[in-house]
């Protein structure tokens, strides 16, 4: 048994890291924004708090929670002038921000040593701190859906135009979101520096985001376990096809392309969109209705 | 002086390549509002298959272009019947279009690796084209002006097209508004083949073009080149085919001058950060049509 | 991408070994894991290969960057890891059981300099290399303290970025400040065309073009043509190097994949055979510790590399070798 | 009478086309106030200026003699103004009193901590609200409706869903944008009861249609728009007597 988990364990750890990151993502995603700026939180995240600790002797717990607040700082910054761009235009414009953020990790070399990366990191992140910043990023997630706040999302993802005839601040609302995707991503980011001994600048790139966009869109973002469920997914399905690279990438890219012809809402919704959204309902109203 | 002009001369060549690419990019995008990210591997087909006509079957070139030009419009057209296709008939989101692309680029580029391999690989030298003149220290080789010319024409007979013909003219009414063009009798699924299939040959070309200039085939280069495409619909503005011709000399252009005159190490950081500032101050693309004019 | 060419060498060495009953009883179980260049998976596949197949030794991984991330957990776990494609400075420092054949750079390079120092004139350098590749990054760093100690001075510093595959801007830039050398960082797919677009942008033969270890392939030739000529390397190894033992190694390659080996495949045949070696010397499979001990005892092997001692670092000792592209294949320069 | 939302030279061009033309008028308080014109007379157009969605190229819009030109709709909502939609945009995924519940918004106090920590606050507030709703609904006859889904109503209860929502934003001003567009008769006469008890609540009211004989039946007061102009306004007997009226509009109809 401790030999099973000895030899998965990095997998678990990576489940845990890569639905955390999911989180983050579905935070934009279930507002409407596609947004491209993962890569870049990650890096940002895993850079300040390496630095911080490494270079500053600060507590891995302070160095995350910096490396947190770095990111959501930089996505205020980020989301003032760029959430008035119309959908795909936000998209292309956090992509270059990912890129930028990745040119600069390669030219910043007294803080992320370039090309050659930082290595003998100390390993501070273990499966404990990864579940429970799990734990906490979904009920994060959780407790936002069942509040007004949750009731105004998912209004404003249907049609922008009558949720804010209704009152609801949509700027500020995408705003706010952006951010605490941005401190999760800024927090995972953290959690992955001190995951594996070593960190470079390519291990946030274009590739890092495009499979953290695709984690909840496979699992489905209509529902608050399809972030996790997809990463999960995502993360396991290589493993057993370990014989060929090349093999791997082309059955991956057609069982991917089935799963969302097939089930375009996510495999949260395999069991048909209407029952889940019932239980939902259900959920929701019990949740009310106890005081 | 002779240093910035051979840099134009770099930059101009360079540019054609990203324009050629970029066109088909953006024509999807204008007429069917899909982001395809499958783009760059049509590419990257389309150079192997130039390669396999002139490499493997011994065929010149005057005849790979066109066998790529077929091919590439083809493989194009599968992502429309495999992927864009039944996404609209099922009204998913756009992004489901645009993530499932992306992973059939990486099934296209993990089977490029199968057949042609991981490593690189080039055209082999036609002695016709291996010229060059040279004016006032300035080299400008015949290849570089033949491709040149391959973009130039590319794109005015696209233009033409365009303009002209009844094919055309069902391409711009669908951009216009699909259910406008259904009501006039045109057949959206059809132009959406049409479209898939235009873009995919001009991205096929422009991976033969690309694979001449620069002496490089390889599976990955498609991914580089989507990157560059989407700078360069950026600086064109989003389904603006005038604006991807340009868009697509002024990066090849901004780029050469960059590492010339600026530093090589930030090339990739100013090709971006220019789609920042343009994003900032206009935010529909440098060249791009209001919104309502879209809508 | 490098990884297949040590797959391969690989296997044939395991083969081999178990045919020549070289172990007595004790066959070589080899298996392989393919890590798709990605960390993540390196990591999961270091993890399942000690706890879950409990290997004696890894040889591996195919790039530093994976070598960092992973070899931290072979190290805690006491197996025995040796790199054969690994130049980056500093693998060797994660840890007592991390060895690699693969020379880095800084052994290599010097001796390719003071051999273009000796045979040409020259004073002022350029250098050009892959900014976001760790391998190509360290090389630069190496190159860039060489030619300091030599009293070169350099004009230049251009760089590029993986998926490149036009140079001439850099190139047009480095032909007008009119180097005598210019020192690329660059593999060899790259070095390649960086070598064929600076004769096409008319840079002439009076410029020599200095390059790294992970230059060497039939690759350059391909790619490159006659415009590769002159082009000096430094390496461990040759397809052509005359020792008896690297040419039945290379006719029993040829003979069973269709091809040449590379650099890297022969560094990992020499790998499996320091290994086995090491475990002939022990007498039993049990104690990764002994294994360890054996290999770091390692003196005067003598490979396909030629002879290899590991130095108190781990490192390999090996006689390095100045090569020059000439006519389409990499010869001693002399 | 004072007017509780007027509008002084409002114009607005799209893309060479002039949608208003220095239109003014006035909504006075507690009162139904029609605007008609025929189609692209520039109705919805002043609805979507009125609530934020379109900026006015020039004039200004006042409500309650306070200068509202150019807010944001949140902030025009917050001011008391709710609207319904032409072409009815309700949430389709949602049930009944989701859709109402989100009128309640911006009566909400419960801020970040208490959604986050799920204070006493957020619970009491919650009950509150779809207590507050669940009576609207019942007022309106849609009571037993309050658990559907909006997917499966007939077009005259989604109106009807449309406007209560509006009312959970407890407006001051109800904005109408033709509620009787594809209504048959009996469901017209419905909605006409409804819209005077809105009023009976002291609640204002600008209904705007083409529809002459609803805004006729209605209105305490007429405006009538003709290619972005004002063409006349009064009572609604003084505008069927208008002869330039019945050129423009009813010369159509007829």
């Amino acid at each position: 048994m401790n030999d099973l988990l000895a030899a998965y364990g990095n997998l678990i750890d990576m489940i845990f890291l890569n639905s955390i990151i999911a989180y983050s993502v579905w935070l934009t995603l279930s507002a409407n924004m596609f947004s491209m700026a993962t890569g870049g939180f990650l890096s940002l995240g895993a850079y300040t708090c390496v630095y911080l600790t490494m270079q500053h002797g600060l507590p891995f717990f302070a160095g995350a929670a910096a490396a947190a607040l770095a990111a959501t700082a930089v996505a205020l910054i980020l989301g003032l002038p760029l959430l008035r761009l119309r959908g795909d235009y936000f998209a292309l414009a956090t992509l270059a921000f990912t890129e930028v953020v990745r040119v600069v990790a390669l030219n910043w070399e007294s803080v992320t040593g370039g090309a050659l990366g930082i290595f003998n990191i100390p390993k501070y992140t273990d499966t404990a701190v990864l579940l429970i910043v799990f734990v906490l990023a979904v009920y994060f997630c959780w407790a936002l859906e069942h509040s007004p706040e949750g009731r105004a999302r998912r209004s404003m993802r249907r049609d922008e135009t009558p949720a804010a005839a209704m009152g609801v601040n949509i700027f500020t609302h995408k705003l706010a979101l952006f951010a605490a995707s941005g401190f999760l991503a800024g927090l995972a980011g953290a959690l992955a520096g001190h995951l594996n001994y070593f960190i470079g600048p390519n291990d946030f790139g274009l590739m890092r985001t495009i499979d953290a966009l695709a984690y909840p869109i496979l699992g489905g973002v209509n529902s608050l376990a399809g972030p996790a469920l997809g990463a999960a997914v995502f993360t396991i399905f290589p493993e057993f096809l370990r014989f060929s690279n090349q093999m791997r990438e082309i059955i991956l890219g057609a069982v991917f392309v089935l799963a969302v012809l097939l089930l375009p809402n996510g495999l949260t919704s395999f069991r048909g969109f209407r029952g889940s959204r019932r239980r939902e309902r259900r959920m929701g109203v019990r949740e009310k209705g106890g005081g | 002086m002779t240093v910035l002009f051979q840099q134009l001369v770099n930059g101009f060549s360079l540019g054609a390549t990203y324009a050629v690419f970029a066109i088909g990019f953006t024509m999807i995008f204008g007429v069917l509002n899909l982001l395809n990210m499958a783009h760059g591997a049509v590419f990257m087909w389309g150079a192997y298959i130039g390669l396999a006509c002139v490499a493997d079957l011994g065929l010149p070139l005057a005849l790979a272009v066109p066998a790529a030009f077929v091919f590439s419009g083809l493989l194009s057209v599968s992502y429309e019947i495999v992927i864009f296709g039944p996404l609209r008939k099922k009204e998913a989101h756009r992004w489901i279009g645009l993530i499932a692309s992306l992973a059939m680029a990486r099934g296209l580029v993990a089977l490029a690796q199968m057949i042609f391999g991981t490593h690189v690989v080039r055209y082999p030298t036609v002695g016709l084209l291996s010229g060059y003149m040279e004016m006032g220290g300035v080299r400008v080789h015949t290849l570089q002006i033949v491709i040149f010319g391959i973009a130039v024409l590319l794109m005015g007979a696209l233009a033409f097209m365009l303009q002209r013909t009844r094919m055309g003219r069902a391409i711009r009414t669908v951009a216009f508004s699909p259910r406008v063009a259904e009501l006039a009798g045109i057949s959206v699924r059809n132009t959406a083949f049409a479209t898939f299939f235009l873009a995919g040959a001009l991205a096929g070309v422009a991976g033969v073009l690309l694979g001449l200039l620069f002496n490089a085939v390889s599976p990955f280069m498609g991914e580089t080149i989507l990157l560059k495409g989407l700078t360069v619909v950026i600086l064109g503005g989003l389904g603006s085919v005038p604006g991807a011709m340009l868009g697509g000399l002024l990066l090849g252009v901004i780029e050469v001058f960059s590492v010339g005159y600026v530093s090589s190490a930030f090339r990739d950081a100013i090709g971006f950060g220019l789609v920042f500032v343009i994003l900032l101050i206009k935010p529909s693309g440098l060249f791009g049509q209001t919104e309502a004019a879209r809508a | 991408m490098y990884g297949i060419e040590q797959k391969n060498a690989i296997e044939m060495a395991i083969d081999e070994i178990n045919e020549s009953r070289m172990l007595g009883d004790i066959r070589v179980v080899g298996i392989h894991m393919d890590d798709g260049a990605d960390k993540a998976q390196t990591v999961n596949i270091f993890q399942r290969l000690i706890n879950q197949d409990k290997v004696q030794v890894i040889l591996g991984a195919s790039l530093a960057t994976l070598s960092f991330a992973a070899d931290p957990i072979a190290q805690a776990a006491g197996v025995p890891v040796i790199a054969s494609s690994n130049t980056a400075a500093g693998i060797t420092d994660i840890g007592n059981y991390i060895f690699r054949t693969s020379p880095p750079e800084n052994i290599l390079f010097p001796g390719v300099l003071a051999y273009a120092e000796r045979k040409y004139n020259i004073k002022k350098a350029a250098q050009l290399y892959g900014i976001d590749d760790q391998l190509m990054k360290s090389a630069y760093l190496i190159h860039k303290e060489a030619l300091a100690g030599a009293g070169i001075e350099v004009l230049l510093s251009e760089t590029f970025n993986r998926g490149d595959v036009d140079f001439s801007a850099q190139l047009t830039k480095i032909k007008a400040a009119g180097p005598d050398v210019v020192v690329l960082g660059a593999l060899a797919e790259e070095s390649a065309n960086i070598l064929y677009q600076a004769r096409q942008l008319g840079i002439g033969d009076n410029v020599v073009f200095l390059g790294a270890n992970a230059a060497i392939s039939t690759k350059l030739f391909e790619l490159a043509g006659p415009a590769a000529n002159g082009f000096l390397v430094g390496a461990s190894w040759y397809a052509e190097y005359p020792s008896p033992k690297n040419q039945a190694f290379v006719a029993a390659y040829v003979k069973r994949y269709g091809h040449k080996p590379d650099v890297f495949g022969a560094q990992a045949y020499d790998a499996a055979y320091i290994v086995a070696e090491a475990v002939r010397r022990v007498g039993r499979t049990d104690d990764r510790k002994a294994i360890r001990d054996a290999i770091a005892a390692t003196r005067d092997f003598t490979g396909v590399i030629g002879k290899l001692s590991f130095s108190a670092t781990r490192e390999p000792i090996v006689t390095p070798k100045v090569l020059e592209a000439r006519g389409g294949s990499f010869v001693p320069a002399e | 009478m004072n007017a509780l939302l007027s509008g002084e030279g409002i114009t607005k061009h799209f893309a060479g086309v002039t949608a208003l033309s220095g239109f003014s008028f006035e909504v006075p308080s507690g009162a139904i106030t029609g605007v008609i014109g025929p189609n692209g007379s520039g109705k919805t157009t002043l609805m979507n200026i009125i609530t934020g969605l379109y900026r006015a190229d020039r004039g200004d819009l006042f409500f309650d003699g306070r200068n509202i030109t150019g807010l944001p709709p949140h902030r025009i909502a917050a001011l008391g103004i709710a609207r319904s939609f032409q072409n009815i945009r309700l949430f389709s995924d949602q049930t009944i009193l989701e859709n109402v519940l989100l009128g309640t918004h911006l009566h909400r106090q419960a801020g970040i901590a208490d959604i986050l920590l799920r204070l006493p606050r957020l619970r009491r507030e919650e009950r509150a609200a779809e207590s507050f709703c669940r009576e609207l609904l019942e007022r309106f006859e849609l009571k037993h409706l309050a658990e559907h889904p909006v997917g499966r109503l007939s077009y005259g209860d989604r109106r009807r869903v449309e406007i209560v929502r509006a009312l959970a934003l407890r407006p001051r001003l109800l904005l109408l944008d033709e509620p009787a567009a594809g209504m048959n008769a009996t469901e017209k006469l419905r909605l006409a009861g409804l819209i005077r008890r809105i009023r009976d609540e002291r609640i204002s009211i600008l209904l705007i249609d083409h529809d002459m004989e609803m805004v006729m039946r209605l209105c305490d007061s007429v405006t009538v728009l003709n290619f972005g102009k004002k063409l006349a306004s009064g009572l609604p007997c003084e505008i069927q007597g208008n002869p330039a009226v019945r050129e423009a509009y009813l010369g159509l109809e007829s």
